[in-house]
């Protein structure tokens, strides 16, 4: 079993706990949890993909931008989970149910 | 099972169900923190230091505080009504089948594919690779900063007249 | 990237950084700003393109591919359509006013970078940045609706980026590089796919999440009926459009669907499709909500284009880059009307609205065409891009996709029946009788919409070479 | 702007240019449409000058030619149409019984852009697309004349008989195109079809059907009278009158001529047709008591002279059909003028009300002792010339019963003018008329110069003989014959006789009507026979649209309803259960749940990821 199967191996595994996490949690803030955790391992993903195929400099330049772009995304994120706590009282995303049919 | 690099792995891992199964959401926003810790750890390891600084500084520092914040803001109410644990306590359970059923076809999946590698030239300094190759990044991670500026003064306004 | 379109980009950023500070004592200056920018780069994104000679010489000297200028001019247009339309819509008092402008404008900017960007790396970095101003456009007033739609898109629509990161990986290491030359030159040499395609795949199918594809569309419906009115517009008519179905027709090119060799991949592009065609226009059939239908309504209309996408022949890829461009006007024009019935009804719930015709002419007139539009009916633009679309489906022996496609069309203009049945005309009730027309700067937009798709219907033969020249040079 | 355009161009953008004008303006939109006619006559006279010129624009892509072509005949016939037009638009200037005058000259300029179109089509499906306007504009021209039920009903008559007759005319285009290879009519000459074998009759009898129907013949000419009634004089001089016998005898010469190359049996067709529909419509015209309707039914007759003379198929009888065409136009034209002159001065139309009014209405009167004596064939007037051209072919083809027809219809159209002209411009002056007065000058001007003419045409019929109808046969790839200067001893004894004849039963019925001259017809409308039959057309026994619509129509909507309902429950009923059940599901299944979205959305993703993985070259 070769190296890279096996970090592959962990990275899906750690990809399916975020995306459990994100499936089974009504709050919000667990739900940036899991969408962290993705992220974390698709970083991981891409940059041990850099390693193995030697191109190591290239990944890590994008790494930097993804960085970057998960910053703001989770400031989004938040911003949003602040601004429903404001309106509704509550960070629970499984009752946001009224737009529907 | 020697490397230690999969150790940091597997630890990643763990650090993340714990993130997730955590009951106050304070120690999940830490775990999260840990998380980044040792994946900035692994980027070392790969021998990706710009990488592992950055996500060591603004991964594991800024969300985290980012988090905490927001955290604190809305943990009183979150407290009065705390979710049910059933569906968290399943985690390992789910992940330990995931990774029993994914064990007989994920790594060899993988492996095949490691078979189709092409190898690059590799080379080059971090600096160049982003301001030769990447300056359409750079002006992309410019206008997501301005996004992100434009996004939170959209969210939180400057309230003049209330 | 795109050197000669570079700065699309640069200016509206630049007018957006502009902005808060322009804005700080006179609100009105961020509308003023925000129109005069993309007032600007229409108008001399019309001269490149429509210049008497670049016409005379049946567009052979266009710049780039000549499809990003097309979707860079209808970037601006919807832009400058939307941006002009809230200035006149938006409360006096909205606290975020000149943030609102900026984002529009980011938006622009980024789905001009979407559009020029030669490598997916880079379009990734803009997608996400269109992404996330779409989170906060939405969100614009305090409504609850706005909130919950914004929340569904951040979260539904995050599998997309995670998904295209790990389809990067793969495409790092298998093919080395990951800009679109590359990935083409690899697909038309005869090396054994093995993995790029599915890292393709992946990549794809985080666009077909964000296009809202179905079973991927459950965001689509709740972000469009939850969004500000006129954001909703901006949305549908092309921010989705950019940030996913653009991307799907890149792929088919690269990926060559039409020389067979990703197959399978091209197979279930157009089943998913089909499907959305179908979903989108039976769940449309019984909305009650103005806004809803509407989202519906896009999905399967997205269907057509993902449809064509997928079929991948240089007919097909017209049809569908003309699509793109006709639901862009057609779908702002409804958007926008819904968002005047609302101001000026105060309502989008269909069963409290009826016989709005007689006090809103305009608004009811302009929907008809182009409602007509999207159900294709002669001579109207739309007609044109489905003809195509189902030509080049039955040109490939898929006469079953066809026929299909051709009977929701039928169903489209089924459910726009009921919807203007319900909307415009029938009973005034009593939401209908103290509506009265909304402004002529409101309506603007519109007309001139429901203008550029009677003329585009009719002058179909000249866009039809310009499509062309784009198809040829897309395909290679 | 190519010259060609004009005619065609101009009177549609005036005509839409009058809708936008107020109803109340007085007088602009009258000098709006008589400009728009004038400048298109002489553009239409410009063209006619002029070598052939021809006008190409390629059309849905190749395969297809838009063209315009002005050979000599249709030249001709743009010159006459936009005469026409011209002479209406300023006889209506002062005429208010024409109902809206914007929609009227609307109506108007409309007709003469789209006749002008369908003369210089050389392509037949651009000619069918004129001609099809020209329906739309048939309809709207009666309909918004006068402002009763009536009026719409025959409307809805007309546009229904010519409707199907151009339905006709679309499938005869279609096929006759098919069999050639080719739309273009001129292309079709070079290498005329001929009736060898089904299809091409078949073709040809559905291009007749288009043609003559166009022209008014019989069978399809019942609308006419009744638009006599329910229209407007200058609708009647200018449409029935002078632009569809225009193009239906152009068409019908095209067809028969230029495109075709007919057999003796087609000819014989034509020719019984052309006599069966002069002898009926003059009998029908012979007995009738109101103005207009009389000389509707002429305006029937004579287009059986027209199809004669094109039906022998030898040049002198073509050339009779085409001058007589002309000819008719032109009395007929001022004739339906005279009785809206009539109508406007002393208020009705009715024979029995009218007497006298030669002293009160003398140029009118002088107009119309001109065109009435042109159409009863008196020398030296236009008519006598044009039919004696059409005898002389009928002679010629070896079937004098052809000639007797003709002769007879020539002394009933003689013997009705004299009863019409008589009851209403001689014997006593009724009470009510006694201060009616001359008609305006607006009205005269166009009278008069149609009359000149007449007698100009009669007196130099060498001229129009040589300057118009020679070319047009020239067209008509028709060796010419010394047509004029023809001076036939026996054929000019035999209408010397018909006259006198007319004349002698003129006294007669005189004698026997008690000297009304309105009821100078009454020996022959009550003779034994005729009666019965007068009787039956009088209740319309005879209309095939009529007894359609009464007997045919009502039992076959009833079945087509009943097919109807089926079909609509098959397609509204069954659908719209099953897209309602599953438009139900998917709205039961939207229920905003987060949890269900993401599953979905992550159930999705692995499905796919799964298939491109089992699909995507490996494994």
């Amino acid at each position: 079993m070769s190296s890279f199967a096996m970090e592959w191996y962990l990275i899906a595994l750690l990809m399916f706990i975020g995306f459990y996490c994100m499936l089974v949690s009504r709050s919000i803030v667990r739900q940036l949890v899991g969408l962290e955790i993705v992220s974390k391992a698709a970083m991981l993903a891409l940059i041990s993909a850099g390693y193995w195929s030697n191109n190591l400099v290239f990944a890590q330049a994008l790494l930097i931008t993804m960085i970057v772009i998960e910053v703001v995304v989770v400031a989004a994120g938040l911003a949003l989970l602040v601004k429903n706590f404001r309106l509704h009282g509550s960070a629970d995303i499984w009752k946001l149910d009224s737009l529907k049919g | 099972m020697n490397d230690p690099r999969l150790v940091l792995f597997a630890l990643t891992a763990l650090f993340s169900i714990w993130a997730v199964m955590a009951r106050s959401l304070l120690t999940s926003a830490i775990m999260l923190a840990l998380v980044s810790v040792t994946v900035s750890l692994i980027f070392f390891d790969y021998g990706a230091p710009w990488a592992g600084v950055f996500e060591l500084s603004v991964c594991a520092g800024l969300i985290t505080v980012l988090f905490i914040g927001a955290v604190s803001l809305i943990r009183s109410e979150e407290e009065k009504h705390p979710e049910s644990r059933a569906r968290f306590y399943a985690l390992p359970l789910a992940a330990a089948i995931f990774a029993i059923a994914g064990w007989f076809y994920l790594p060899p999946f993988f492996a095949e594919m490691a078979g189709w590698a092409r190898p690059g030239t590799g080379g080059g300094t971090i600096g160049l690779a982003l301001w030769d190759m990447r300056r359409q990044d750079l002006l992309g991670q410019v206008l997501m900063l301005a996004a992100g500026v434009f996004v939170i003064k959209s969210v939180f306004p400057r309230r003049t007249e209330k | 990237m795109d050197k000669a379109l570079l700065a699309f980009l640069i200016i509206p950023l630049f007018a957006a950084v502009l902005i808060p500070f322009a804005a700080r004592y006179r609100p009105r200056m961020a509308d003023i700003l925000a129109n005069v920018t993309l007032l600007a780069g229409l108008a001399n994104l019309a001269w490149l393109a429509l210049s008497p000679s670049m016409i005379a010489s049946e567009f052979a000297n266009l710049p780039g591919d000549g499809l990003s200028l097309l979707l860079v001019g209808a970037i601006y247009l919807v832009g400058l359509c939307v941006t002009f339309f809230s200035a006149w819509f938006l409360d006096e008092n909205l606290p975020n006013r000149p943030a609102y402008y900026s984002l529009l404008l980011v938006s622009v900017a980024a789905m001009t970078g979407v559009v020029t960007s030669t490598d997916f790396f880079t379009l990734y970095v803009f997608v996400e940045v269109l992404a996330v101003t779409s989170f906060a456009l939405i969100t614009t007033d305090e409504s609850f609706a706005g909130v919950e739609g914004a929340l569904k898109y951040f979260f539904l629509t995050f599998p997309a980026s995670a998904l295209i990161i790990v389809g990067l990986a793969i495409l790092m290491l298998t093919l080395g590089s990951l800009s679109y030359e590359n990935l083409r030159i690899f697909m038309s040499s005869d090396i054994p796919a093995g993995p790029v395609t599915f890292g393709a795949a992946l990549i794809m199918l985080g666009f077909i999440i964000k296009s809202g594809v179905v079973p991927f569309h459950a965001w689509t419906p709740d972000a469009y009926q939850g969004a500000y009115a006129p954001v909703s517009a901006h949305l549908a008519g092309i921010v989705t459009k950019i940030s996913g179905v653009y991307a799907l027709i890149k792929m088919a090119t690269l990926l060559r669907f039409f020389d067979g060799r990703a197959q399978a991949l091209s197979e279930m592009l157009m089943f998913l499709g089909l499907l959305s065609i179908a979903v989108g226009a039976i769940a449309a059939l019984r909305q009650k909500d103005f806004k809803r239908m509407l989202a519906f309504s896009s999905i399967s209309q997205v269907g057509y284009i993902v449809l064509a996408a997928g079929l991948g022949t240089p007919l097909a890829l017209i049809g569908a880059v003309f699509h793109l461009f006709n639901h862009a006007t057609f779908k702002t024009v409804l958007f926008l009307n819904s968002a005047s019935v609302e101001r000026s009804a105060g309502t989008t719930d269909m069963d409290k609205l009826g016989g709005l015709e007689h006090s809103m002419p305009w608004t009811s007139w302009t929907s008809v065409v182009a409602l007509l539009s999207t159900a294709g009916v002669p001579p109207l633009s739309g007609f044109w891009s489905k003809l195509l679309i189902i030509l080049a489906l039955w040109e490939s022996g898929l006469r079953t996709y066809a026929v299909l496609a051709l009977l929701f069309s039928i169903v489209t203009l089924a459910y726009f029946m009921v919807m203007q049945r319900k909307v415009f005309f029938g009973k005034k009730t009593a939401a209908a009788e103290s509506s009265p027309e909304v402004s002529a700067p409101l309506l603007a937009p519109a007309i001139v919409m429901c203008g550029l798709i009677v003329a585009l219907g009719l002058l179909f033969p000249y866009f039809y070479t310009y499509l062309k020249v784009v198809a040829e040079r897309i395909i290679i | 702007m190519n010259l060609l355009l004009i005619p065609i161009v101009l009177p549609l953008v005036s005509a839409l240019a009058l809708l936008l004008m107020r109803e109340k303006t007085r007088y602009l939109k009258e000098v709006l449409a008589s400009a728009a006619a004038l400048v298109s006559l002489l553009a239409a006279a410009n063209i006619f000058l002029l070598p052939q010129q021809e006008l190409v624009y390629s059309w849905l892509g190749a395969g297809m030619n838009f063209t315009l072509r002005a050979d000599n005949l249709s030249a001709f016939l743009l010159l006459a149409v936009s005469l026409f037009s011209a002479a209406i638009s300023i006889y209506s200037f002062s005429l208010p019984a024409k109902g809206s005058s914007k929609w009227f000259f609307f109506n108007l300029l409309m007709t003469q852009s789209f006749a002008a179109g369908a003369a210089l089509a050389d392509n037949m499906v651009a000619m069918l697309f004129f001609w099809e306007g020209l329906l739309v504009f048939l309809y709207t021209f009666i309909a918004l004349s006068q402002d009763t039920a009536a009026a719409k009903r025959t409307a809805m008559k007309a546009f229904l008989i010519n409707g199907v007759t151009d339905l006709c005319l679309l499938v005869g285009i279609t096929i006759t195109g098919y069999i050639a290879g080719t739309m273009s009519m001129n292309e079709i000459s070079h290498n005329k079809l001929t009736l060898d074998y089904g299809w091409s009759v078949f073709a040809y009898v559905l291009l007749l059907i288009g043609a003559v129907s166009k022209a008014g013949a019989f069978p399809f000419h019942t609308w006419i009278p009744d638009a006599a009634k329910d229209s407007s004089a200058p609708f009647m001089a200018y449409v029935p009158a002078a632009i569809d016998k225009l193009l239906g005898i152009y068409f019908l010469a095209r067809a028969s001529v230029y495109l075709f190359q007919l057999n003796g049996t087609m000819s014989l067709i034509l020719m019984s047709l052309g006599a069966v529909t002069i002898l009926v419509a003059v009998m029908m015209a012979f007995v009738q008591k109101d103005y207009k309707r009389l000389l509707s039914y002429h305006a029937v007759s004579q287009t059986g002279y027209m199809i004669l003379g094109i039906g022998t198929l030898n040049p002198v009888g073509i050339a009779g059909g085409l001058f007589h065409m002309i000819n008719h136009a032109t009395y007929k034209s001022c004739l339906f003028m005279t009785a809206g002159a009539v109508e406007r001065q002393a208020g009705t139309g009715d024979l029995s009300k009218l007497g006298g009014l030669f002293r009160a209405m003398p140029l009118t009167g002088l107009c119309f002792l001109i065109a009435a004596a042109a159409i009863s064939g008196i020398a030296p007037l236009n008519g006598f010339f044009s039919k004696e051209l059409v005898y002389k072919g009928a002679l010629d083809t070896g079937y004098p019963i052809f000639f007797w027809a003709a002769e007879l219809g020539s002394f009933l159209t003689l013997a009705s003018f004299l009863k019409l002209g008589h009851s209403v411009y001689f014997g006593s002056r009724p009470e009510e008329l006694k201060d009616t007065k001359e008609a305006p000058f607006s009205m005269l001007l166009p009278m008069t110069a149609l009359a000149a003419i007449c007698v100009a045409f009669g007196f130099g019929a060498r001229l129009p003989i040589e300057n118009f109808i020679g070319p047009c046969m020239v067209a008509l790839n028709i060796q010419t014959p010394m047509l004029s200067g023809f001076h036939a001893d026996k054929l000019y004894f035999v209408s010397v006789i018909v006259i006198l004849a007319a004349v002698i039963n003129h006294m007669l019925g005189l004698a026997a009507g008690g000297g009304k001259p309105s009821k100078s017809s009454d020996h022959i409308h009550y003779a034994p026979v005729l009666k019965e039959a007068y009787a039956l057309a009088e209740r319309r026994a005879f209309d095939l649209y009529e007894q359609s619509m009464d007997r045919v129509v009502p039992v076959f909507s009833l079945l087509l309803f009943k097919v109807d309902r089926f079909f609509d429950w098959v397609i509204d009923t069954v659908p719209s259960r099953a897209t309602g059940f599953l438009s139900g599901a998917s709205s039961r299944f939207h229920n905003g749940s987060y949890p269900l979205y993401m599953a979905l959305t992550l159930a999705g993703a692995v499905i796919y990821i799964l298939l491109a993985a089992g699909n995507g070259g490996l494994k």
